[in-house]
């Protein structure tokens, strides 16, 4: 290896750094086009809603008034992100129909000369809408009689004809039958808005050769271009989005939201549009981490061993299921934890209700699992009189062990983990778990 | 949006619902009207000036008084139309006496619609308890002049 | 409809004038920390907009034995100022530095809670406020300013011009209790102004922030501490009876539970550092 | 709708643009005058990222109506710092990494360079308090105000050997 390129254990600098602090490094509305428009939405002010009547009348008096774009302009209606790895419905309209079913859901797009002829054709179109009842509790929304969200009729994604992901390892119930203590919990978590510094936004131009050049912030540059050819139904090759420098995504610039309206528009207009979130859509409209309940039951024997764990877990998909649904497969492999757990049966309920839609944020499914298994460590500890350090080490899973969910152990690093942080923050450990390593328990030889 | 709250003004229930059912009186207590006029039994049309900070705007608004049982409740339906949005619902309010006065228990619900309904609710809600506090406030020194400051708003 | 106009009068007369002939759609504007977030949003759509930063309303000055204070004068200037320590320490415990540069002292008493810290200390330390309108000026205590959250006394046609607070000098204290170290709305502001006389409590101003529809007197507290001698259980006394007289509400900052017992707490703790 | 003329200082030149009445400073800056250090990521003046000089002091200029600046002096990043990044302040935020996204980081240098212009050796609360309106959702801030502190040292240490 060349010295040149030892790094491990230097300092070296971004290699973006100089454009940073000199304000070159270009971001996506740093960039001018000639003609260019603008485009805003006109959003639901309800948090579900039957839609009646759209009048756009005064809008398209507006000066600087260019057009405006309904559910009957996009060619194939529905986003798709969930479609692209093959899981379905797809059921999130890219501007709505005849329903609303979160504040803030996209009715119609304006497109204008300026921002401020676009703001002010939003503020005159007329929304004739009936108020529905409304739920935002994942209980709530699963008791019988709840408002149904969804168009199929209940407010749960299904998983292969199961309301919930579903995990069976063992028998829980013979457990908690033995167990010398049983420890429950219940954990709840708010919603999480990434609030990037820059908001999501794109720009799209026609180009002369037919095809379209979509600037976007986007965290997911070719998940945009397939989402964006489905739904406006042309070719791949017709569309070239350019990334690049991305102000803050932490998993909210995954979603396509503006990049297919933006190009439409362009097709419909022959001229580039931008179409940036405000800091106001970015906080209420974009997706956040989803809000999460959690109960957990745990059987303990007395020297600190778990002998079962029950979860049911709901998270708040919001009203629509953009990434959440994969999110609860997620949680249901790992809300056991690295913890080796012979009976284990989790339930993961992804739940519609009538709130912002949520999607990805750094380890969605899994931080919340997290959190909710290592409360409950601790309360473990507590209830035997153990160490908390200790629980863990007794616990922890080692390479060899099976999964609840079938998967065999085979990069175990807890035990090793744990004990460097012990050296670093000057916890004594008992020789057992400082000699302890994950290698296969020599009890389950192959 | 909804608002609900209590007020006791210094005067009859009588003389209370005479004046909700009053224009004149109610020009005067409606806080930034600028006008008002009956168009039938129970319907009135006018124009409301709201100056919220940094937000304002006259509205055109009709009201109609409908389920009145004079004098001890009525229901009071309205929609106001302006270039930042528009608010349409009902209050209900039943009026009792007490000690020579009247208190006024009212709820109302409304729909905000266009511009002004991507304003944060409580700043609505607080704004509008404010106003109808404001008006009761108002009427009861309108009724009463000399019994002012026996106007309690809660 | 865009902005078509935006006057800049330069007098408070021409102000005045200007309110006048536009009637109540006219969008009055001083530091525009409240007013451009709306208008950028597309919430706000004004036709005309009128600033007053050159309307002569800029300045803090001493008169006498009191410190005026334009309404147009930025809290960056109530910062600098010495004549008024509670009014700095208010003013730098209010926003970032940009929108100190930016913000108005009359301003700050049109933001709702639980914006508004400047307006608190204000409160306690007995500010009047001066009104103008086409039928001349008006003076009253501050007290009397607020009617309801985000209304106040100011009647369509007038402008506050001008806060006056006495210079006279009192004990006092300030705390903001916030989410973050800085530039951060209150869970709960508090303002206190003492005057002792043979070790008892003479006149006591305590007003709070957050805490009600507007910044609120603290009277049933300010009644308990008058006449006593400051000591543990006046302490105690008092901040009980503001936890109990204030009506504070539920935000995204805090509860109403929560902040009704930080009154309690951040009383009890601005009367200790006295 | 009658545009309105307005005239003022742009660092070193003299600029005159005719827009829209009450155009923020922001838009001005970004769309017109090629000053994309500018950025905007709020225009409610809640996260520092449009912040300017004027007259040497920091402001929101989202929060600028256009007719505001006139005759006034602006300075933005690109025209109070140098474009090959030789100013101290720069050097200690690519030394400390004071940045991962970068689009806070304009509005943290102007600020950084307005305190350090008044205070040439801040203490840590002072960084602090400057900075407060500035948001970075990446960073965490250690790293931003480690790097404040290091220009001031350098600075200083300047200041030692000019002496």
């Amino acid at each position: 290896m060349s010295p040149a390129r030892h790094v491990v254990g230097r300092s070296v600098a971004r290699s973006d750094a100089l454009g940073h602090v000199t304000g070159r490094t270009v971001f996506t509305t740093d960039r001018a086009f000639p003609g260019l428009l603008h485009l805003k939405v006109v959003r639901s002010p309800v948090h579900h809603a039957r839609i009646r009547g759209v009048d756009l009348s005064e809008a398209e008096r507006v000066p600087g008034f260019v057009r405006a774009l309904t559910h009957a302009d996009v060619p194939h209606n529905v986003y798709t992100i969930l479609g692209l790895i093959g899981v379905e419905p797809e059921e999130e309209f890219v501007l709505a129909v005849d329903r609303v079913r979160y504040k803030g859901e996209p009715i119609v797009a304006i497109v204008a000369e300026s921002e401020q002829a676009a703001l002010d054709a939003v503020a005159r179109v007329k929304l004739d809408l009936l108020e529905l009842p409304a739920v935002f509790d994942v209980e709530e929304a699963l008791k019988p009689g709840a408002p149904i969200v969804t168009h199929w009729g209940n407010n749960t994604f299904m998983y292969e004809g199961h309301p919930c992901r579903r995990v069976r390892f063992g028998d829980v119930e013979a457990a908690f039958a033995q167990a010398d203590h049983i420890v429950e919990g219940r954990y709840d978590t708010k919603p999480i808005e990434h609030a990037p510094t820059e908001t999501t936004a794109a720009i799209a131009v026609p180009e002369a050769n037919g095809r379209f050049t979509v600037y976007t912030n986007t965290q997911a540059l070719y998940f945009s271009l397939d989402n964006t050819s489905i739904i406006l139904q042309v070719p791949g090759n017709q569309l070239h989005f350019v990334g690049g420098t991305v102000g803050g995504g932490f998993g909210g610039k995954v979603d396509v939201i503006v990049e297919p309206l933006a190009t439409l528009a362009a097709m419909k207009t022959n001229r580039p549009v931008k179409y940036a979130f405000s800091r106001q859509e970015e906080m209420q409209v974009s997706s956040t981490r989803s809000a999460w309940r959690i109960y957990m039951k745990d059987g303990v024997m007395a020297d600190g061993r778990l002998i079962a764990r029950k979860v049911t877990s709901y998270a708040d998909s919001g009203a629509y299921s953009r990434q959440t649904p994969y999110a609860l497969t997620k949680h249901a492999a790992n809300a056991a934890g690295p913890y080796a757990i012979p009976n284990v049966s989790i339930d993961a309920y992804c739940v519609f209700t009538n709130r912002q839609p949520t999607s990805a944020m750094r380890g969605f499914g899994i931080t919340m699992a997290s959190f909710a298994l290592e409360v409950q460590m601790d309360k473990i500890a507590e209830v035997v009189g153990l160490d908390p350090w200790a629980v863990r080490f007794i616990n922890a899973y080692h390479n060899g062990d099976m999964k609840p969910h079938r998967k065999l152990v085979e990069d175990a690093t807890l035990i090793e983990t744990m004990q460097a942080a012990a050296r670093l923050v000057g916890h004594e450990l008992p020789d057992a778990f400082r000699t302890m390593t994950s290698d296969p328990r020599p009890d389950r030889g192959a | 949006m909804k608002v609900s709250g209590s007020a006791t003004l210094a005067a009859p229930p009588e003389a209370v619902f005479a004046a909700i059912c009053d224009p004149g009186a109610l020009l005067e207590v409606i806080p930034g009207c600028q006008e008002i006029h009956q168009v039938s039994a129970d319907e009135y049309r006018g124009r409301i000036a709201i100056r919220l900070p940094a937000v304002v705007g006259t509205y055109d608004t009709v009201v109609r008084l409908v389920n009145a049982e004079a004098p001890t409740s009525g229901e009071l339906e309205g929609h106001l139309v302006g270039r930042v949005g528009t608010i349409g619902g009902r209050a209900v309010f039943h009026l009792r006496g007490e000690d020579g006065g009247t208190v006024v228990d009212y709820s109302g619900t409304g729909v905000v619609g266009g511009p002004l309904a991507r304003l944060d609710s409580r700043f609505l809600e607080g704004f509008a308890r404010s106003l109808v506090n404001e008006g009761l406030a108002r009427l009861g020194r309108r009724l009463q002049p000399a019994a002012a400051e026996r106007v309690a708003v809660r | 409809m865009s902005v078509r106009e935006y006057l800049m009068p330069r007098s408070v007369p021409e102000a005045v004038g200007l309110l006048e002939r536009h009637g109540p759609e006219l969008l009055v504007m001083a530091g525009g920390t409240v007013a451009m977030p709306l208008i950028n949003e597309g919430i706000s759509l004004p036709e005309r907009v009128m600033s007053l930063r050159h309307a002569g309303m800029d300045r803090v000055e001493r008169r006498g034995d009191v410190l005026a204070i334009g309404a147009a004068a930025t809290l960056s200037r109530l910062l600098a100022q010495d004549a008024v320590p509670l009014l700095s320490e208010a003013a730098r415990h209010t926003a970032s530095w940009s929108i100190r540069n930016m913000g108005t002292v009359g301003g700050n008493l049109f933001t709702p809670p639980p914006g508004g810290d400047v307006a608190v200390a204000l409160l306690a330390l007995d500010a009047r406020v001066r009104l103008a309108g086409p039928r001349g000026e008006r003076d009253l205590p501050l007290a009397d300013f607020f009617t309801g959250f985000m209304t106040t006394v100011l009647a369509s046609d007038e402008l506050l011009v001008e806060i006056t607070v006495p210079t006279a000098a009192r004990e006092t204290a300030f705390i903001k209790y916030g989410r973050k170290h800085a530039n951060t709305p209150a869970v709960v502001t508090v303002a206190m102004a003492l005057e002792r006389r043979g070790g008892r409590v003479g006149v006591a101003r305590l007003a709070l922030g957050a805490a009600g529809p507007h910044p609120i007197r603290a009277t049933n507290a300010e009644a308990a501490l008058t006449g006593a001698i400051l000591d543990a259980t006046t302490i105690g006394r008092a901040a009980q009876a503001a936890a109990a007289e204030c009506q504070p509400f539920t935000d995204g900052i805090a509860t109403e539970w929560y902040r009704r017992r930080m009154v309690g707490v951040f009383v009890r703790r601005a009367l200790e550092s006295l | 709708m009658a545009s309105t003329i307005v005239t003022f200082q742009l660092g070193e030149r003299e600029v005159e643009v005719m827009v829209k009445p009450m155009t923020t400073l922001q838009a001005v800056l970004r769309y017109q005058l090629g000053q994309t250090a500018v950025k905007e990521g709020c225009r409610q003046g809640g996260c520092g990222s449009c912040t300017v000089l004027v007259d040497g002091e920091p402001m929101m200029s989202c929060l600028l109506p256009i007719e505001e600046v006139a005759g006034r002096h602006v300075d933005t990043l690109q025209t109070a710092l140098p474009a090959d990044a030789a100013d101290p302040l720069q050097q200690a935020f690519i030394a400390e990494g004071a940045f991962q996204c970068g689009y806070c980081t304009p509005g943290m240098l102007l600020v950084a360079r307005a305190l350090l212009d008044r205070d040439p050796h801040p203490t840590r609360d002072a960084i602090i308090d400057a900075l407060a309106g500035n948001v970075c959702r990446c960073t965490g801030y250690t790293p931003i105000v480690a790097a404040v502190e290091a220009a001031a040292r350098a600075r200083g240490d300047r200041d030692e050997r000019g002496r």
